[in-house]
This record gives C-alpha cells, structure tokens and sequence, in this order.
C-alpha cells in the first residue's frame, strides 16, 4: 500500500507583463494505490497544474507532495527513483510520442533507464507490455504517424507502464480520441489498474467518464479545490453551486429525455 | 566630351580608375586629396619648370623663365616670369616663389620631397635657394613643387591639410580654373586671363572610375577622352575600336623590377640570382604582362634603351637572353642538383619560394604567373604566386619579410635611379625599407652612389658608375624585366596636338606636372 | 409552400486522389423550414464533406459525383446549386445559407479588427449600404450575440476562445439567411461556455426562424439540441429520425453501439468495467 | 426542465477581481488555456517595442565595440602606410601625422575604448588619410545618400515586387506561373557581380543605352532640376534593375510559401465562404497575413543587402560607402574604416527598427505578447 | 497533428536508417544531390580530370576561344580555362562546406541552447544570435580577411562560418522553444531522461530537417561569399576558385571583349551549385512543410483530373468517372 499526499499546495507562475497567475491554491489531497481520484474542473482551473507538480515537471510555490510519508526530492537519483514510481499519460496521443521514435524506444527507454529488467531481457519486457495494452509485439518497430491515435494512446500508457509505477497520472488520456475508442482506452486502463493496484489520478473536464471512472472526485475551480467526496455523491448530488453549474452544463440525454417524455420539443438547453 | 560635340568647343574628359572621389579638397600638397587623386591640382598650380620623364629628359622653364643650378646641384637659381596673374587677378611676383619654398624649409607644410632646404634668397630678380644636399638626382622633386599665391596661403593655417574649399582659395596661375565639384566629376573651365595663350579646350572634367576595367569601357565608348591606366587587351579593346584612339608609351628610366631577398635563403645565393637572369623571359614580361607598353631591359647593367649611352663601353653588348642550358649550368657549378625535376640547392633542400605583387595590378599579376611557370618548367623551382592586399604586401616589402616581389625603381632620370633603388642602404631607415628591399649593402657601392648623387666632377660621376655597374652585373641584386613606362591613352576626335611617338616633348600621362604643356598645344581637330 | 429548405438527393462527393476516397455516397435528406438537423457519426466519416459539400465550399480534389442539392428559397424560388455558376455562387453563399466553422480559433483572420470582418459581409453582399449603416448593423450583430458593440474593433486574438465563437455566429447571421451550417462549433470551448453558446443559438434560431444542420460527434450533446438527427458512417446516413426516437429507439446497428459508447451522466454505471 | 437551465450570467461580468471567492464566472472571458481575454490594452505595443529599443541599443553597442576592436587586430599600421604612398615623407612629419590620429598614445586599452566612445559621442569619427585628412564624417556623408537611395530603393521595388509576385504566384498554385520560381531562384543564385559585368557589357557597350556607371553625367552637380534627376535616374537605372533581379527570387519564393501556408488556413475558407471575391480574399486575407514573415525577414536580411552594395559600386563606379570600405580597408584607414562601417551598421538598424515598427503595426498580435 | 494516416509497414533497420535521410527523398532533392555530387566528384578528382595544370602557359593560345586542345578556350596567358574551372571547384566546394560545417555546428549550438534553456542565458543568447543577424556580413568579412595575410582555405572558410551561423541560431531556437513544450519532450523529462539524452535523442532528430535546411543555406551563403570576395580581390587568387578566374577574366577585359569561354563557364558553375543547393532547399522545404508540395506536384495532377485546385467551387462531374479504378 503506497500513499501520495498532496499537501496544501500552492502554484504560483509569473507571466511576463501580466503579473502573476495563481494556478494552485492550497489544494491538498491523497491518493492511494488502488484507488483512483477523478480530478473535475473547466479549463484553466489547475487539472495540468496539479499533473505537472506530481510528475516533478512543475515545482510546487509552497506546499509539499509526499510519498509514502517522505517529500519528494527535486533532483538526482532520488528524483528518479520517485519518478518511477509515478508516470503520466498525456492528453493528446499525437503529440506525446517523438515522431522521429519507434514503439520500441518508447517503451524501452523507461526499461533502460530504470533497469528495470536485465539488458537481455528487454525484448521479452517490451513484449510483454505491448501485450498488457493488447498490442501485438509486430508494432514494435512503427512509428508513432504509422498508428491510429487509440494506438498510439496505448503505447504511451505502456510506456507509462514500464517501469512498473505505483501511480499513474492520467491528464485527460482519451478526450482527442475518437468517441468509439475513448471507451476502449478508458476500460484499458481501468483494467491495468485493477490488475496492478495503481493509483489512478483522472483528470477530465467530462463529467460523466469521471463519474465512472473513479472512486473519488475533486473540483476544481480557480486552482481551489471546491467539492470532493465519492463519486456518485458529488455528480449526482453536488453541493457546491459551481459543480451544479458544471453538472447542468453536462449534456445528460437520459435526464433530458426523462424530464421530456410527453412533451414534444426537441430543442435545446436555454428554450424555456 | 560627350561623343556628338565634335569640333573646337568640346569639353576634354580626363579619367582615373581609383573608384568614387567623394572628398573635396584642391589642396596640392596632399597626396590623398582630390586635387592629386584625380590631377587637376596641375592644371590649376603649376611649378617652377617641366622635367621631361621621357624623351628627351630635358627641363623646360616654366612658371620660371629660367632654371639654373650650381656644379654640384645644391644651389637652385630661377627668374620669375613676368606678366603672369594668379586667377584671382593678383599678380605671380619672386615673393609667391619665396613663400612657397619658405613653408617646407620652415616645416609649416611638410617636407614631403625630402628637399632639405637652408636658405631662400631674394637676388635682385632672381630667388637664389640652397639645399643641403645635392639635388643632382632629386631635380625634378625640387622643380616639380607647385607654386601658390603667398596672399591666400598667409591665412591658411595648416597647409598640410586644408581642403582650399572655401571661395576663392583654389587659385593658381594655371591654364584652368576650378568650376564644378561633385562627387562624380570635377569640371575646370579655361583661364582666360593665361599668360601660356589662348587654350583650345574650353572645358576639362576629371572623372574617376571605379577600376580599371570600368575606365577602358568608358574611354571606348567615348565617355573618357584622356587617361593613364594599363588596359589590357588594349590592342583590341580600345585602339582598334576607333582609329582616332591612341596609347603613346613613353618609357622611363625606371624600371618593374623583381626584387629578391638577398638576406635568406634561396636567394642570399647569387648562382640562384643569375640564374634565374638566365631564365626569365623579358619579352614576355613585355608582350604578354604588359601587352607592348613596356620595352625589354635585356642589358646585364639593368639599364634600359632609354639610358643606353650610360651602360660602360664593357657591358655594351653584354646581355642576357632566356637561355636554360647556361641557367643550369650556372646552378651545377654551384653545387646544384636535380631531383625527379625538381631543383635542389647544394643544402639538399628543394628550391621554392613566393613572388608578391598585391592583388588587383593585374600586369604584374600576370607576370607572376608567367615566372612562376617558367621557373617551373625550366629550373625546377616551386613558385608560389602570392597576392596579397596592400597593405599585407607593404609591410612585408619594408620588413624584408617576402621572397620576392616585383616593384618599380626610384626615377631620377639616370642610371642612379636603378642603383639607388637596389643597392643603396640609405633607403633603410629604423629597419625599414623605402628601396633597396633586398638590403644590399657593399660600402664600396654606398660610397660609389654617394659620390655619383653629390659630386660636381662629370669624371668622378663616371667612375662611381662603373662600380655600382659592376656590382650589379656581378652580384644581380635585383632583375629589370622591362622599363616601366608613362602611358596614356587619348583620342584624337576633337583635339590635336598631344605628344606623339616622333614627338615625345611630354609624357601623355594625363597626371603628370607636363599636362600644362600638352594643354598649351592642344589644337581643334576635325 | 412546401415547408421543406433544402433537398438533398443522391448526394456523393469524391476526394479524387489515390486511391479515390467517396466520402460522401448516395446521401439522401431534406431539411425542413426551421428545424435544427443534428448531423453525428464519428471522426471521418464524412460529416464535414456533407455539409460543406451541399454548397460546393469543397476544393480539388474534391468532385461532387452525383445528386442534386436544391434550395428552396423563402421567396418560393428553387435553386439548383449544382447549376450555378462561380459568380452565382458566390453571391447566394452567405446569403442564403451561412457557416459557423470548426474551431473559431483560426476562422477569423487575425490581422483584421472583428468589426471590419463583419462589415466585409455587407460591403460584398449589400453594396447599397452606406458606410454607417454597415456600422450600425455591425454593433447591433455584436449585441444581438452579446459580444458588444464597443468590442467592434477589437482583433481576434482579445477575444477569448467564446467571444470568437460568438463573433463567427453573429457573422452567419449578418445576411439573416435561411440555413446555418454549423461544424463541431463547440468542440474546442470548455463545457461551460458550451453550454452557454448552444442556448445562444437555440435562442436565436426562435427569434429568426433559420433552419441549422448541427454536426459534431458528441451524440449526448446532439440529443438535447437537435429536432431530428443524421447518424453517418463511412460517407452514408445509416439512420435518420427525431431525437427521441434516436435515444429511444435507434434502428441501426451503429447507432446502437455509438449510443453505447457514451458513458451516462446520471445513468448507471458498469459502461467502463471497474 | 429547470435541471437543464446553466446558471450562467448572460450579461457580461466585469473581470473577477483578485480576491474573488464567489462562484460565478464569466464563461465569455475564458477560454481554453491558450486564451485569455485582455481588455483596455494601448493601440501602440509599448512593450513590443520598448523590448525592440533596448536590444537595438545592446546591437548598437556590440558593434560599436566590435568596431573598436576590429583595427587593433588588424596588422599593418596606417601611418606607415600613408607614408608608403605619399613616398619620402621624413620622420617628424610622420610623427606629426600619428599625433594627428591619435596613434602615438600610449593610454591602455580601455582608457582608449573611453575616449573612442567620447568622441563618438561627440560626432567625431577622426579623419581619413585616404580623404586628404579630411573629417571621416565629412567624407561618408558624401557617399551616403547614394547607396541609401540607390539600394534602398531597389531593395523596397525588389521587396515589393517579389512580395505581390509571390502573393500571384502563391494564389494561382499549379498555374503556369509557378515556374517564375526557378527562374527567379536561378537568377538570384548568379553572382551578383557577375550579373553586373555582364549588364554592363550588353547594355551599356553594345547596346549603349545605359551609361557605363557612376551616379549622373560628368560636369553635374547635384541640384534639383530635371536634367539632373534624369541623369540620377538614367544612371541609376541598370545598377537598380540588376539589385532588383539579383534579390527578387528570395522575396517571391519566400511569399509564395507563405502563401500556401496561409491559403489553407481556416479564415480563408471562411472568406471564401462569405461569398467574397476573389481578389479581396487575395489581398484582404491571404497576401495580408502571408506578408507579416516576410516584413521580419526583410528587417533582418538588411545587413546582408547592404553588404552586397560593395560589389555593385566596384562594378558600376557608383559613389557609395561600400567602396569607400573597401579602399579604407586596403588603405588600412581606420578611421574611415570604422566610420563606415558603423554608419553601415546603424543604417542597418535603423531599417530594422522601421521595419519593426512596420510589423508591429502590420500584425496586432505582437501589440500583446511581445516579439 | 491530426493529418491523415499513412500505414505504411516497413521493414525495420532500413526505415531508421532511411528517415534519417527522409527530407532528402523527393525529386526536387534528389536532383540537387545529383548536381552537387557531380561537383564534389570533380573537387575529388580534379587532378585527374583537368587537361592541364591550371597554371600551365600555352604561349601559342592567348585569349584562344575552344579548340580540340582547350574545350574551354584559354586566358590572356594560355591557361587552359576548363582546367582552372575544374581546379577551382576544389576551394568552392571546400570552402563552402566548411563554412557550413562549422556555422551549422555553432548554430546548433548556440540555437538549441538558447531554445532550451530560459531566462536570461537564453536571452543573452538569442541577443547575440540577433547581433550577427543586425550587423552587416560582408563587410565584416572584408575587414577580417584583411587581417590575414595570406588567407589558408580553412580561414576563410572560418570565418565565413563565423559570421554565417546566425541564421541556423535563429530558426533552430524557435523549432526548439516549440519542441520543448511538446508532450514527447516533456514525456522525456518525467521519464527522468538526462539533460543531454534530451537533447540528443529527443530534439535533435525532429530538428534534422531545420539543420540541414540551415547547412544547405550556408553552403550557398558562403559559395557565393567567397567567389564574391574572391572577385573583389579580398581573397588572394593562391586560392584557386571560381570567383579568382572571375577576377582575372575581369581585370583582363574578358567581358569587354566578349571573351564567353573566359567568364561564362564559372560564373554558371557558380550558378549551378547554387540552383543544386535551392533544389535541395526546396526539397527539405516541402518535406517540412507538405502544403508546399500541394502547389506543384498535386495541382498538376489535379488538372490531369480537370480540376483546378484554385477553384473556389467544388466541380461538379455528374457523370461518375470511373477510369480511376
Ligand atoms: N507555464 C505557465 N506559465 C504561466 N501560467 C501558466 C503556465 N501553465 C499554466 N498556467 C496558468 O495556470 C492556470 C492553470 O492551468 P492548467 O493548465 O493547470 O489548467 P487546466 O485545468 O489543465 O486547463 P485545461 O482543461 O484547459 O487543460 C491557467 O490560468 C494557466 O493560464
Ligand atoms: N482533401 C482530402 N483529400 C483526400 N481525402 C480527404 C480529404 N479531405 C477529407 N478526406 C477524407 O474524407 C473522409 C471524410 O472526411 P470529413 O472531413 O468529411 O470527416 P468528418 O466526419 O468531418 O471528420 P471529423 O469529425 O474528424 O471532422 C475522411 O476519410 C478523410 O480522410
Ligand atoms: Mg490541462
Ligand atoms: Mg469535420
């Protein structure tokens, strides 16, 4: 059982000419192995924020990340070694590969680096992780513009997977992907977790995909934390007026439809 | 001119190929100033008399009306002439002479000409000035020194730098006046006021372009009357393209000369130095690098056609010609071999050196290369065409740092110019060279070169010459290729009367102090 | 008069490249006066070409192969678009049916102030207009969107990624046209002003009566805005019907499982295996 | 149906203020992430261009040391080299001379940087020895006009030219006229002293139409009278066009890719679907944004086009501060030398800053975010 | 990034291999290979080849134009034009790969350093890039050359490549301050990448393309800048190259005099690589930046179609062509 904290932080850029932007604000949470935190909020309220201070790209202003009870190092091998234990998948497949790569550098880059298995076995390894997210090992030596973007989201989770993280950051992995292969990644991904016990942080602005994906849900507004509890109770019943705002923002058919049903108009939101 | 204003009227355009003059300044003294860059300083102030570079070699009295020396050239006599008006109406008086040589000796303007003056007197008519040394080789820089009006220049401050551009300043007692200055051309227009007569040409523009090649297309198209350059290809380019074009070579005493370093190997050994006497061919230095406008100087004394009668009657036909077999001969007495065609000195070290000529002066250029292939071919020798910017090359001449290099001779008129320019240590002063750049130095010869420039006595001027000829003959300190001669190019559209081939008064270089004398006999033309 | 806009028969469009792409194929639809027809179906599968295909926006190597478009114009007029000409064309665009294009990001220039983009509709389409009644219909555009008339000389890239969008809808309404093509016009804009954008334009299709084809590939979202929905695939309309009976009752194969792939909000869960 | 009513403010919210802790929020004044709204900002980019000022002043100093320094490496000495060529000068005269010039110090290095600035700042640049000693300031402002006529206005018909060109040929892809690119291209990969020389010798020697170089007719002074300005354009003409063919290529290629660039930006569809003509799509649209990299380059490729007035000077005998450098150099005048070459410099800079100013005028984006 | 997917399954060493090279397979590309090639074989070869010494006299052919025994005609001393032109492509073709050479590698340098990094190294940087942009080249080159006496090829190549790198700097540190906050790169460093790897690995192969556009532009910049100074006699002529024969048959009235075979053949070799280095240009161009290739080859293929790809209205072709099946 692991455990990442996530300590009153706060993140506070400096833009050139425009002052500063405080992107986190105090926010604190934890997440443990196992579990997975949906991670809700419009655009520019924090989600990547938080994403990159996890994965060390970011420094936090104040506050600290722990894991297992100890802060984070910010740099040398111990920054590696808390490195491997938590990775992230990005947002946009296309642009997360370096084009120049095949699949194999990608997923045995993380394998080298870590030393996670013995240079003669590192065939087998990347095998083996092309084989979790169901890809067949002939994929190896495409590169990325070689594949379709579901694809190439699981080549980055496999890379992800390499070094055999406790954690895993996921900022938004499925919405630049097709509708008819989001639920494919997501049920992937949930899947691996199940299996290996990861940590999951989601982060989505859609509703609906954190609501069913996670065990737990944070909203996020103006880099605060605004609302969090399980899943269910925060989608269903939210009690914060901007999770009610963004809850009734959220297209919900079954809802629309079900409040309809006799009525004849089919038209939308705003026509009373 | 331009080409369609045939006739007397036309205005006479004199071009230079140095690029853009965009300075005005009619100081005559300064080398850099427009004045000197484009010559029409000397048509505006003219000197005490003429000395014929070429020709005849003779002096003509000019703004003096007459010019005499004393028996060891140290003392200079002349007679103003009379009824001569600067422009400004003022007249030309002794005093104008006085003042003039009173600025150098007093150091307010320069001693550029190296003249040494100690006295400047007022003799009845006449001005009387001595010189600390003999001028008997410097005549024509003490003669050549233009004269200017003492009631401007009293005011000026710094003659050594004045541009003369305030009105009124730029007078002189010359045949023409200053009319226009702009960045492209200068235009004069006739004194009508000259003491030398009614002028022909009403109008002279100086125009300068910006190399060579530019220049010979304007003088062939017609946009350039009169010039000094080397045109290559002259023959086809300029002269055949209209049959009133004409180029008058005028050869001098002085000569393009392969200067050698005689303090470092290869050529501290005189063998190599004859040899390659024995090698170049001169003709080719004439007829290929200098198209014709040069004549051969095969004699073994260095002296050229023009100062015949000074070669001594036991050099009279000893001359060398291009002959490989005595070449090499030379070098096997002197312990050199052969190896696979390529020359070794009796070191045991392959012979190669450099020849410098700076980029650009595209007749020696040329013959750089043709030396370089003909020591190639028929000694052996590895030549190293080096062409450097000026300033590389100048330093390298002064320091006697180069191998070779190919210069021209200090022209006094006479055979002391080619001794002086190669033999003469006096021109090495703080370790760098003015002449001499291979630094022969035999205080025999010093001593005969003293003698020969200070001496009252014809006899003693006589046998000085023998030892410096000797020397030269027996030690080669340097190769004349070919008389470096006075060029010009002009055309006979509108004007008559320049000196010719059968007429050679003047030189018909355009920048010469003699141009007075062309313009005073200039003639319509049809 | 028949209450039907625009009819559509036997509609292909052919990217003639190699090999031959038909992206649209034998497409068959009528629009009615008014309605708001949702166009759904994943990525590529030919929505765009469809809509921006019906008035001949497409380039080389696009070909229309076969079908007739035919527009049936408010004054009783039916124009055929595949017989007008370049300058006929040109002149009906806009006018007649207008566009809010996929991603209001790049789909305003943006060296020009948006006032000046707005007026160059008129100036083209109304040259009778003087030069302060142009102005004036621009502010009142700005306002009728709630941009604001005074933003009139703002530049593109002041505005945030909404103002844009609403700029590029204010635009398709200059000319007051009879049907609005609608691509993805939300795709990029965070739910919130989404949200917002869709009732803006719901509200003024009741004030001004357009019919509007909606395309995007976020079903749930086509469900509550549209009146009737076309699900494509692969260059074809598979299924097209009312939005209730869509949700309700979907005939096709694929309607299906596009349905199915769209985890409910408030529905249960079980969509993703947890 | 409440459930579906947003809770949005319709009307347009003032900014939230800094210590806003309430929940509504102005959907209209965010954006993605990439986006945020400004409000209120200046018509004139300050800090665009005070960030343009303080690097030109950082260039400017660079190449004033630059130029300082350059001489003192070079070998050869000036003094020595005017006496080379104003023979027999004697000694104190040549003392006197490097006095003159301020040779003969013997203060350190950057005592002489110090005073080198003073002066400068005082407008004195020293005087030139190849000029007949007269101020350097003097003689390059002689020849200024002329090269900064001449080249600059070849450079902006050649710059204008390529840039409508390119703007065709970009519009008409495919079309025939697509194969002015090699040749333009070909064109601008000859020498351009090559091109020159053999202007001169056709038009000038064989044809006769031109004159064969300098900047008007022999025995003209500058005034402003028609003969006159004839002349300048007469004489003008050929050194002009062959700038203008030497450099067109590079313009046009550069706006013709931009072009197909922009023409597949979305904003074009947009026009084009607006029902505007053509030609307005054309110029309004495409060519107006398509231009913005080529103002950029056109401010940086001034140094280079300057350079090259060097060569068209020696060619066409025209009086400008190219071959003033050029015999500086040769001449070891480094006064001159280094006259010219800041004057070079700063009128490069100047370019630029107009160009900047051009930009940011052209393109209101960097009115925000700077360069 | 969402252009259209092209499957393409290779096979494995020769795809890495090849795509490294990738910018360089079109036609455009290709035939300036072909043309440079042909120039740096005669470089190699140039002993072979040439008739005669490029200094060797023939007193008997002054200003001869072509004969049997000079193809190219000889100069106002007998030299074999054909052999110097060949002897000359030696110091063009060395010297302009030099220059490249080494301006690329400061480019490089320098450019992805300062993309990389921020703040104010970044900037001091980026300021010094923008100096060597601002101040004009060729003078300074003039001024420096004339530092040295005698010039060796290397120097002139150096400083050539001195003052010709800013260009590269400046392109390869936008492309690289866009890279640095791609996804992949910032993959890269959570993964824990090194500094360097990242660099290497990560940037420098997606910056290939820039690179070899910024060496070839070079290669042009300084071929031109050396035949230019060569021929305004800045360079000494004891490095032989195209520009040096420009200037003799200059200064000895060749253009005067209509001698062609004198100043014709450099001055299109000169012309020649030039067209060689924009073909490639061209090719890197359009493999960078595909649109451009759409104006060519597409719109001509296009019109095979009867469609004008300017068209602003889709054709309409009702009845169904199917020949392209
Ligand atoms: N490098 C940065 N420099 C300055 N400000 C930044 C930086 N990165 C993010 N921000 C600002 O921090 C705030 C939070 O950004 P963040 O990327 O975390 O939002 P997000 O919730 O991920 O949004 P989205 O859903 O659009 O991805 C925003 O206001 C953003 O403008
Ligand atoms: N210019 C083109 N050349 C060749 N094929 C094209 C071209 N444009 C589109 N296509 C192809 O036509 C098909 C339909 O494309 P279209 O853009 O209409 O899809 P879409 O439904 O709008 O997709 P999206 O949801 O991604 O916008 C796709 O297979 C696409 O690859
Ligand atoms: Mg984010
Ligand atoms: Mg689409």
């Amino acid at each position: 059982m692991s455990l990442l904290e996530f300590d009153a932080v706060t993140k506070i850029y400096t833009v050139r000419g425009a002052g500063q932007i405080k992107a986190l604000d105090d926010v604190s949470f934890t997440l443990e192995s196992g579990q997975t935190i949906g991670l809700v909020g419009q655009s520019g309220s924090g989600k990547s924020t938080i994403a990159k201070i996890l994965t060390q790209l970011e420094t936090p202003s104040s506050g600290e990340v722990r894991i297992d009870g100890t802060p984070i190092p910010r740099h040398g091998s111990g920054l590696r070694s808390y490195r491997q234990q938590l990775r992230m998948v990005f947002q946009d497949p296309f642009a997360s590969l370096n084009p120049y790569h095949s699949v194999r550098h990608h997923v045995e880059r993380p394998l080298r680096l870590d030393r996670v298995v013995p240079k003669d076995e590192l065939d087998d390894e990347v095998a083996r992780l092309l084989g979790r997210v169901r890809l067949p090992y002939s994929i190896a030596e495409r590169r990325p513009h070689e594949l379709s973007g579901g694809q190439r989201q699981r080549v980055a989770i496999a890379r992800a997977l390499a070094s055999r993280p406790k954690f895993l950051v996921a900022d938004e992995p499925v919405s630049m992907l097709d509708v008819s292969i989001r639920l494919g990644v997501l049920n992937l991904l949930a899947d691996l977790q199940r299996e290996e016990g990861l940590g999951v942080l989601y982060i989505t602005h859609d509703l609906a995909t954190a609501r069913h994906f996670s065990n737990e849900i944070i909203v996020l507004n103006q880099g605060r934390i605004v609302e969090s509890g399980s899943a269910d109770d925060v989608i269903l019943r939210p009690q914060h007026p901007y999770t009610q705002q963004l809850r009734a923002a959220s297209p919900d058919p079954e809802k629309f439809f079900a409040s309809m049903s006799g009525s004849s108009s089919g038209t939308a939101g705003g026509d009373r | 001119g331009a080409p369609e204003s045939t006739g007397s009227g036309a205005a006479l355009t004199i071009a230079k190929p140095d690029g853009a003059i965009t300075t005005e300044s009619h100081n005559p003294y300064l080398g850099d100033s427009s004045a000197s860059k484009y010559a029409y300083g000397k048509v505006i102030f003219e000197t005490l008399a003429l000395v014929n570079p070429t020709g005849d070699l003779g002096t003509t009295p000019w703004l003096a009306e007459s010019v005499e020396w004393n028996d060891d050239y140290t003392e200079l006599t002349v007679v103003p002439r009379s009824g001569v008006n600067w422009s400004d109406g003022t007249e030309f008086t002794a005093d104008d002479i006085v003042f003039t040589f009173d600025m150098i000796k007093s150091g307010k303007l320069t001693d550029t000409g190296g003249l040494n003056i100690t006295d400047i007197a007022v003799d009845g008519d006449a001005v009387k000035i001595t010189f600390g040394l003999s001028k008997f080789t410097a005549q024509a820089r003490v003669l050549h020194t233009p004269i200017v009006p003492e009631h401007i220049w009293k005011d000026i401050a710094d003659p050594n730098t004045d541009p003369l551009t305030g009105e009124g300043l730029a007078v002189g007692t010359g045949p023409y006046v200053l009319d226009n200055w702009s960045t492209e051309s200068v235009s004069l227009t006739a004194n009508p006021d000259y003491w030398g007569g009614e002028l022909a040409v009403p109008q002279l523009n100086y125009v300068s372009y910006g190399d060579n090649a530019a220049l010979t297309t304007a003088l062939v198209s017609g946009d350039a009357d009169w010039a000094q350059a080397f045109i290559p290809q002259i023959e086809d380019s300029y002269l055949a393209a209209d049959e009133k074009n004409n180029l008058l070579v005028s050869p001098t005493a002085g000569a393009g000369t392969l200067f050698m370093n005689l303090q470092e190997k290869p050529f501290n050994n005189v063998a190599l130095r004859q040899a390659l006497a024995w090698t170049i061919d001169r003709q080719a230095y004439v007829d290929v690098a200098r198209e014709g406008a040069s004549s051969v100087v095969w004699s073994k004394t260095g002296l050229g056609d023009l100062l015949d009668d000074e070669v001594l009657p036991e050099y009279k036909d000893d001359n060398y010609k291009v002959d490989i077999e005595k070449a090499r001969q030379v070098l096997t007495d002197a312990g050199y071999t052969w190896k696979s065609e390529k020359l070794i000195d009796p070191d045991g070290e392959a012979v190669s050196f450099s020849i410098s000529v700076p980029a650009g002066w595209s007749d020696w250029n040329t013959e750089q290369a043709l030396l370089a292939e003909e020591l190639k071919e028929g000694l052996g020798i590895d030549v190293k065409v080096d062409q450097p910017d000026w300033g590389g090359w100048d330093a390298a001449r002064q320091e006697g740092t180069f191998d070779a290099i190919i210069h021209w001779l200090e022209d006094t008129g006479n055979a002391y110019g080619l001794y002086t320019s190669t033999m003469d240590p006096k021109w090495i002063v703080d370790n760098k060279a003015q002449f001499n750049f291979g630094r022969f130095d035999d205080p025999k010869v010093t001593e005969a070169l003293n003698t020969y420039a200070n001496t009252s006595s014809d006899e003693e001027r006589k046998a000085a010459l023998a030892v410096m000829e000797k020397a030269f003959v027996d030690e080669v300190p340097a190769i004349p290729l070919g008389s470096h001669p006075l060029l010009g190019e002009y055309n006979t559209r509108n004007y008559v009367g320049f000196p010719t081939e059968d007429d050679q008064y003047a030189s018909a270089d355009p920048t010469q102090p003699g141009i007075v004398q062309i313009l005073t006999k200039l003639k319509p033309g049809n | 008069m028949s209450d039907a806009l625009l009819s559509v028969n036997n509609f292909s469009v052919m990217y003639d490249v190699e090999p031959p792409v038909e992206a649209v194929r034998n497409v068959d639809f009528t629009l009615r006066r008014g309605e708001i027809l949702g166009l759904a179906g994943e990525s590529g599968c030919g929505k765009t070409t469809l809509a921006y295909g019906i008035q001949r926006l497409l380039k080389a190597p696009a070909v229309i192969t076969s079908g007739s478009v035919v527009f049936h114009d408010g004054s009783g007029e039916d124009v055929e678009i595949s017989q007008l000409d370049v300058e006929e064309l040109r002149r009906f665009r806009w006018d007649k049916i207008s566009m809010v294009f996929q991603g209001a990001m790049n789909a305003l220039n943006p060296v020009a102030t948006i006032g000046s983009q707005l007026e160059d509709v008129y100036q083209v389409h109304r040259p009778a207009m003087s030069k302060s009644e142009r102005r004036d219909a621009v502010v009142e555009l700005l306002e009728i969107v709630k941009v604001g008339g005074e933003r009139r000389r703002s530049f593109p890239h002041e505005l945030s990624g909404g103002m844009r969008q609403r700029v590029m809808i204010a635009m398709a309404l200059a000319l007051r046209p009879q049907l609005m093509v609608m691509d993805e016009p939300t795709t990029a804009l965070d739910v919130l002003v989404q949200r917002e954008i869709l009732r803006q334009i719901s509200e003024l299709r009741h004030k001004f009566g357009f019919s509007v084809i909606f395309i995007t590939h976020d079903l749930p979202l086509l469900l509550e805005i549209s009146d009737r929905i076309a699900i494509m695939r692969e260059g074809e309309i598979v299924e097209i019907n009312t939005a209730e009976r869509i949700w309700s009752d979907p005939q096709d194969d694929y309607t299906k499982k596009l349905l199915s792939s769209f985890p409910r909000l408030t529905g249960e869960k079980g969509l993703v295996s947890r | 149906m409440t459930a579906l009513q947003p809770q949005i403010p319709t009307e347009e919210a003032p900014l939230p203020s800094g210590d806003n802790n309430t929940d509504t929020i102005d959907a209209l004044e965010v954006g993605t992430t990439a986006t945020t709204a400004s409000k209120g900002h200046s018509r004139i980019p300050w800090r665009f261009l005070g960030g343009r000022a303080l690097f030109y002043l950082f260039t400017l100093w660079a190449a004033v040391t630059i130029n300082f320094f350059l001489p003192r490496m070079m070998k050869g000495d000036a003094v020595s080299a005017y006496l080379a060529r104003n023979r027999n000068i004697s000694p104190e005269a040549a003392d006197g001379l490097r006095a003159l010039l301020g040779l003969d110090t013997d203060k350190s290095l950057f005592e002489q940087y110090i005073d080198y600035w003073s002066h400068l700042l005082r407008g004195d640049l020293g005087v030139s020895l190849l000029h007949g000693l007269r101020p350097v300031a003097e003689v390059i402002s002689q020849s200024l006009p002329w090269t900064v006529g001449l080249v600059g206005f070849a450079t902006i018909v050649s710059f204008a030219i390529g840039t409508i060109g390119g703007a065709i040929v970009g519009w008409r892809r495919g079309s025939r006229l697509d194969a002015l690119i090699p040749i333009t291209t070909f064109l601008s990969t000859i020498p351009y002293f090559w091109l020159g020389l053999l202007a001169i010798a056709v038009f000038s020697v064989n044809l006769r139409w031109f004159p064969i170089g300098k900047a008007y007719g022999v025995g003209m002074s500058p005034e402003w009278t028609l003969e006159f300005i004839g002349q300048v354009l007469h004489h003008g003409f050929l050194p002009a066009v062959t700038i203008i063919i030497a450099s067109l290529g590079g313009w046009m290629l550069g706006m013709r890719n931009m072009m197909l660039t922009v023409l597949d930006e979305d904003y074009i569809m947009v026009a084009q679907a607006k029902g505007m003509p053509n030609r307005r799509v054309l110029w309004g649209y495409a060519a107006r944004n398509a231009v913005l990299p080529q103002v950029q380059s056109f401010a940086l490729s001034i140094g280079f086009i300057v350079g090259g007035t060097i060569v068209m000077e020696m060619v066409f005998s025209y009086p400008g501060v190219g071959k003033l450098l050029l015999d500086a150099t040769n001449a070891k005048d480094y006064a001159l030398m280094q006259g010219v070459f800041l004057v070079i410099t700063l009128s490069v800079l100047v370019a630029n800053v107009l160009a900047d100013v051009a930009y940011a005028f052209l393109d209101p984006r960097t009115r925000q975010t700077g360069a | 990034m969402t252009a259209p997917l092209t499957i393409v399954p290779t096979s494995t060493v020769r795809l890495r291999f090849g795509s490294a090279f990738a910018m360089f397979r079109n036609r455009k590309s290709i035939a300036g290979l072909v043309i440079l090639g042909f120039f740096v074989l005669v470089a190699i070869f140039a002993d072979v080849l040439a008739p005669y010494s490029p200094t060797q006299l023939d007193p008997g052919a002054r200003f001869s134009p072509p004969t049997p025994e000079h193809w190219l005609g000889t100069t106002h001393i007998g030299e074999d034009v054909l052999s110097q032109v060949i002897h000359g492509t030696r110091g063009v073709i060395v010297v302009g790969f030099l220059a490249a050479i080494i301006a690329t590698i400061i480019a490089i340098v320098v450019g992805v350093i300062s993309g990389y990094l921020s703040g104010w190294r970044s900037e001091g940087l980026s300021a010094l890039t923008n100096v060597f942009l601002v101040i004009p080249g060729l003078p300074l080159i003039i001024i420096v050359a004339s530092m040295f006496e005698d010039p060796p090829l290397w120097v002139i190549a150096a400083v050539l490549g001195l003052i010709g790198w800013a260009w590269g700097a400046r392109v390869l540190r936008a492309q690289t301050m866009s890279l640095r906050n791609r996804d992949f790169i910032q993959a890269a460093r959570a993964n824990g990448e090194p500094l360097h790897r990242i660099i290497t690995v990560e940037m420098l192969p997606n910056l290939m393309a820039l690179i070899a556009a910024s060496f070839v532009g070079t290669v042009t910049a300084a071929i031109l800048g050396l035949t230019t100074l060569s021929y305004i006699g800045v360079i000494p002529v004891t490095t032989y190259n195209w520009g040096t024969i420009l200037n003799w048959a200059s200064a000895q009235g060749a253009f005067r005099q209509n001698q062609w075979w004198w100043y014709l053949p450099p001055g299109l070799c000169i012309a020649a690589i030039g067209v060689a280095l924009s073909l490639i240009n061209f090719g890197i161009d359009e493999y960078v930046n595909p649109r451009l290739r759409s104006a060519g080859e597409r719109a001509r293929a296009m019109k095979k179609k009867g469609l004008n790809i300017n068209d602003t209205v889709t054709a309409v072709r009702t009845t169904p062509t199917n020949e392209a099946r």
